[in-house]
């Protein structure tokens, strides 16, 4: 796996160094072994130094790093049985939004979440990851069947939002998102949320009312994408860079605004190094949050979930003019 | 167009369009002087302004329905003299400290506050329709293009709140270009929170109607705009979610031109009726009786 | 209004005598005006005898008269206040069902049913009231609705069946009725059905699971159209006359099954001959038998409901040979 | 096909038609002797018997999958010697007094009584898959083209109480042109009973899979058959409300060649998974084992 990202520059050098050593194999001198080790060494060190000093840019281009694992990465890694569910009953079955009831760890789940896919036939089968109606609808089905059986949802959110096109609109997009957003409030069953890559506005949102929002360490998670945001507000997705680090997009960022409730710690060099090592600590994070979550008896988790949201806001008051208005 | 006034909302549209007026006065909430004239963007008739305000702002001419604000909205719908405000404390902060290319988010807002004479993009309160009461929340495009924030969110939230204490129904009034990107993911969780609430309503048995209007799109018609027990809208209103500029540039495709309009959606089974401004007063008023006279008297008013 | 059924036309004879003495006006002799008066008797006398022995096949004809009342005349009729809603706000709005909430007496109902248009514009609009799958979920969001603010349900039904072109297997035509049917049964508010003219197969059973179904006296209820059921069991839909036979439509006869709970009366010479004086008797039964669902607890209806179509089925039992099976 | 044998089944479908073989045993339950041989009516392959017996009764050149009786069923899928059945003692009758053209109803019940060895179109009862139990119903397309009357009705729906009784999941495997003519109006509402039932067990958090093969079409598949909580298909089976023949006779259309197949219905989202005939015990079983290790044990088994 190259490193192949900007900010990697160094890294791939000593990459590159490392390899031409490694390529000699039992032709390797007592020094140039001594080398080798020390270069491996810089070059975890560095990897650690970099990786741990990310700016948000940055960290928007590890969190859409073509070799970062996926929905179905994980699903593969962590799931010991696993059934697919396709299709809204309605329309179609989108591939955007893929998932079924799986088992973890000898306890049946329902889990789901976006698809980007990975080489161009399964990413245009997989819309990027852009929902559209049907996948918002497909999830909700399968959000009712786990409430029906008793199970917990749990959903990967990896998408740069909502797919946007015109049989979007004519389908209802719109609709399909509010009614993820109406019905996950009420839902009988606990929710977990992790987001694993990019979590962007209402295509993210559809699958993120949560009892608790959980994102790996260079997730990101914003109202739009920072390409989006700075067409909006300055008329130019040049200044993608820049919107990022204003709309503070990243896990600590938003552990600190109170929005999410965790960071799962990636490896060292990100989720894309080590698939097998990321998807371990995903699980672990995953099972210890059920755990918690399922000791609630079901009115207290809705009522916690409910109070989650109702007191999100950052707002002040100040005094009224007298006679233009009640307060609550 | 070029500062960070506008939240994400789709231009170009043929509803998207200011009317070619003077400008402070045109989307004020103050009357006209008797000798001023509007052009209707969409037919081009100079209207006359006096004329143009009796018409409930309706170009008499094409139907053109023009933009709102939130007080002119609640002189057309309430019975006179019911409107009383909520939560008319609330005033936005900067949260997110959001680093700005250009003009701070504070020094916008305080701009915005002073050329609308509003706080923010919504006004929430109770009235009546017809003796018949309700909560109500009203979105002003004047402020920030009626964008979502916090206060925003938090004042729709209180007016359902406060239809499901009371028990009387709530009607929302969209008119937003969506979520408000100088406070990030606090703007987008609005629209949980929103939506959250109105599912205890449905859970209560408290109807909820929603009204969409000129321009409503982005994360508000992708939740609470679109879960009205029953959704009307104002005819030739946009409507979606992505504005056509949007699809047009990512997905590269040319659009028919009533797509994402009150009828566009109407057509694809969306909302239940488009009613023309002039009636609009008498179906809200129509909707609360039928809802006040539901056999098991879920609504009490 | 022409008597232009074949059954007719001995109506059809007295009643061109009739117009021929009519037409002459204030110029009618005395011995004219008795015959006009003896021959007006003697027409309604004979519409008496016909329409009270009509065989099932011409009821099918009288069921279908293109003049007879459509659900969108009786909301008119009937209703005090009246909002249309639109959308299954998933796809579109099929105009072969059409309803909302409406007022009757005061009392606010949700009531809706298939329209299969008068003129061939309407017709076409309304799918000549062949049900498409956004006509049942609209239904479905409809009594969701009713069910949420108390409102009792009413049906209309009146259809030949499901339409059945290829868009509506593709957007799951199958999956649509058979929501409703899932649904009606634990729908949380009284529903009552009346057939008003063609009750036709699935498209009209999708909207007919009630706790009580009534028929006006000429409509006819079936598994199948006479014209299917007579392709099926013999290959030419030429028999559909016989088909009707066979397989007992009327209100009488699906009275005498136990599957109907009330025939409402006709005027004479059927509904179409008066629709005013239909849409009376007809709101007059609706908010007789609303009186009464209405006075039953929650629960003692829906299990009455439940019952309703458990116990509805015709079978013998024979001794098993032993060892072959259990017993229920 | 000029008799009453047939029920609302479209025909000319590429699956429709039976294997040319001889015809009593083929359709039977019964082995084959060694010697004979089936013809693949989709690939023409001339398949050894015992073979094809095997296999499960699908083509190992093509994988067309033949239909199976209830009782090659029944052995396919459960636990050997765990089937017992439910209401076994349940016979058909003429309620409608059907008056037929050419044969009576009651004679046609005992014509095809003595030649497919069943009394109806329905067996039900419950057994086990890899030790976890179920409740089931399987259609036989043998008897009358699956056709449901009331004795299927009654049987199926005594399936799913018994599902709901002791709490086990329940399957229903469909085989079915639709609702039998000859009940009349009795056979439409045996959908709304078992739709009745389906929707007290679902209410009860018990698991419903549904299993469609060649043939379900018309009443079946509008009503229980799309019901499932999870719905499995075999492949190339033929499924959809109406046949094609009569949507081509009915609206002048012309269908893309697999209309109306598992294939078309999973394309458009009303069903999870298409399952090979050998795949289809395993998928059973993991199903069953999911069901069973929900978290607050719904299922007990
Ligand atoms: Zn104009
Ligand atoms: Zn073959």
């Amino acid at each position: 796996m190259a490193y192949d990202l900007e900010f990697e520059r160094p890294l791939a050098e000593l990459d590159k160094r490392i390899q031409g050593l490694q390529r000699k194999g039992d032709r390797l001198k007592a020094d140039e072994r001594a080398q080798l080790r020390s270069l491996e060494q810089q070059l975890e060190e560095r990897t650690r130094q970099i990786y741990g000093n990310l700016t948000r840019w940055q960290r928007v281009q590890v969190a859409r790093h073509r070799d970062r694992p996926y929905t179905n990465d994980y699903i593969k890694l962590i799931c010991d049985d696993y059934f697919e569910m396709r299709g809204d009953r309605r329309y179609g079955d989108d591939r955007a939004i893929q998932g079924g009831m799986a088992s973890i760890d000898g306890k049946t789940v329902f889990i789901l979440g976006h698809q980007k896919g990975r080489d161009l036939k399964e990413k245009t089968e997989c819309s990027f990851g852009l929902t559209h109606p049907e996948g918002c609808r497909k999830a909700l089905r399968m959000m009712r069947e786990a409430e029906r059986f008793h199970m917990p949802v749990i959903t990967f959110i990896d998408t740069q939002g909502a797919s946007p096109g015109l049989e979007d609109e004519q389908r209802g997009i719109s609709q399909a998102i509010a009614e993820n957003l109406e019905v996950m409030p009420r839902l009988h069953t606990p929710i977990l949320s992790i987001v694993i890559g990019e979590g962007g506005s209402g295509g993210a949102l559809a699958f993120g009312v949560a009892d608790r929002i959980l994102m790996l360490e260079n997730a990101i998670y914003m109202v739009a994408s920072p390409e989006a945001a700075a067409s909006i507000l300055w008329r130019d997705s040049a200044f993608a860079s820049h919107a990022a680090e204003a709309m503070r997009i990243t896990a600590p960022d938003l552990l600190e605004l109170g929005l999410i409730e965790q960071i799962i710690p990636e490896p060292v060099g990100g989720a894309h190094r080590n698939h097998l090592e990321m998807a371990e600590t995903l699980k672990a994070a995953i099972l210890e949050n059920l755990a918690e979550l399922e000791r609630l008896p079901m009115d207290v988790l809705l009522e916690k979930r409910y109070q989650r949201y109702r007191n999100i806001g950052a707002f002040a008051t100040e005094p009224v003019k007298a006679g233009s208005g009640s307060n609550r | 167009m070029k500062d960070e006034s506008q939240p994400a909302l789709p231009v170009n549209s043929q509803n998207g369009n200011h009317p070619e007026t003077i400008p402070s006065v045109a989307v004020s909430a103050r009357a006209l002087p008797d000798n001023l004239a509007v052009k209707c963007p969409n037919c081009r008739e100079l209207l006359v302004g006096k004329d143009w305000e009796k018409n409930n702002h309706v170009c008499p001419r094409c139907g053109h329905h023009f933009r709102l604000s939130a007080e002119q909205r609640i002189e057309l719908l309430l019975d006179e003299g019911t409107f009383e405000e909520l939560a008319a404390d609330l005033i936005p902060t900067d949260p997110l400290e959001f680093v700005s290319r250009s003009q701070s988010y504070r020094a916008k807002l305080e701009d915005e506050q002073a050329k609308s004479g509003l706080k923010e993009s919504v006004v929430a309160g109770t009235g009546k329709i017809e003796g018949l009461p309700l909560a109500l929340a009203i979105m002003d495009f004047r402020f920030i293009g009626g964008s979502m924030g916090s206060v925003a969110g938090e004042k729709i939230t209180r007016a359902i709140e406060k239809g499901l204490e009371d028990h009387i129904p709530v009607l929302i009034v969209s008119a937003s270009g969506g979520a408000r990107m100088q406070e990030g993911l606090l703007s987008l969780m609005q629209m949980a929170k929103i939506s959250a609430a109105l599912a205890r309503l449905s859970e209560a048995g408290v109807p909820y109607i929603s009204l969409l209007t000129d321009p409503t799109t982005g994360g508000v018609m992708a939740s609470f705009a679109s879960l009205g027990d029953v959704i009307l809208a104002e005819p030739g209103a946009l409507i979606g979610f992505s504005g056509p500029r949007v699809v047009e540039q990512f997905m590269h495709q040319r659009l028919p031109k009533d797509t994402n309009t009150s009828e566009f959606v109407l057509a694809h089974g969306m909302i239940d009726a488009i009613v023309h401004r002039r009636m609009l007063r008498a179906t809200l008023a129509k909707l609360l009786r039928l809802y006040h006279n539901a056999g098991r008297s879920a609504v009490i008013g």
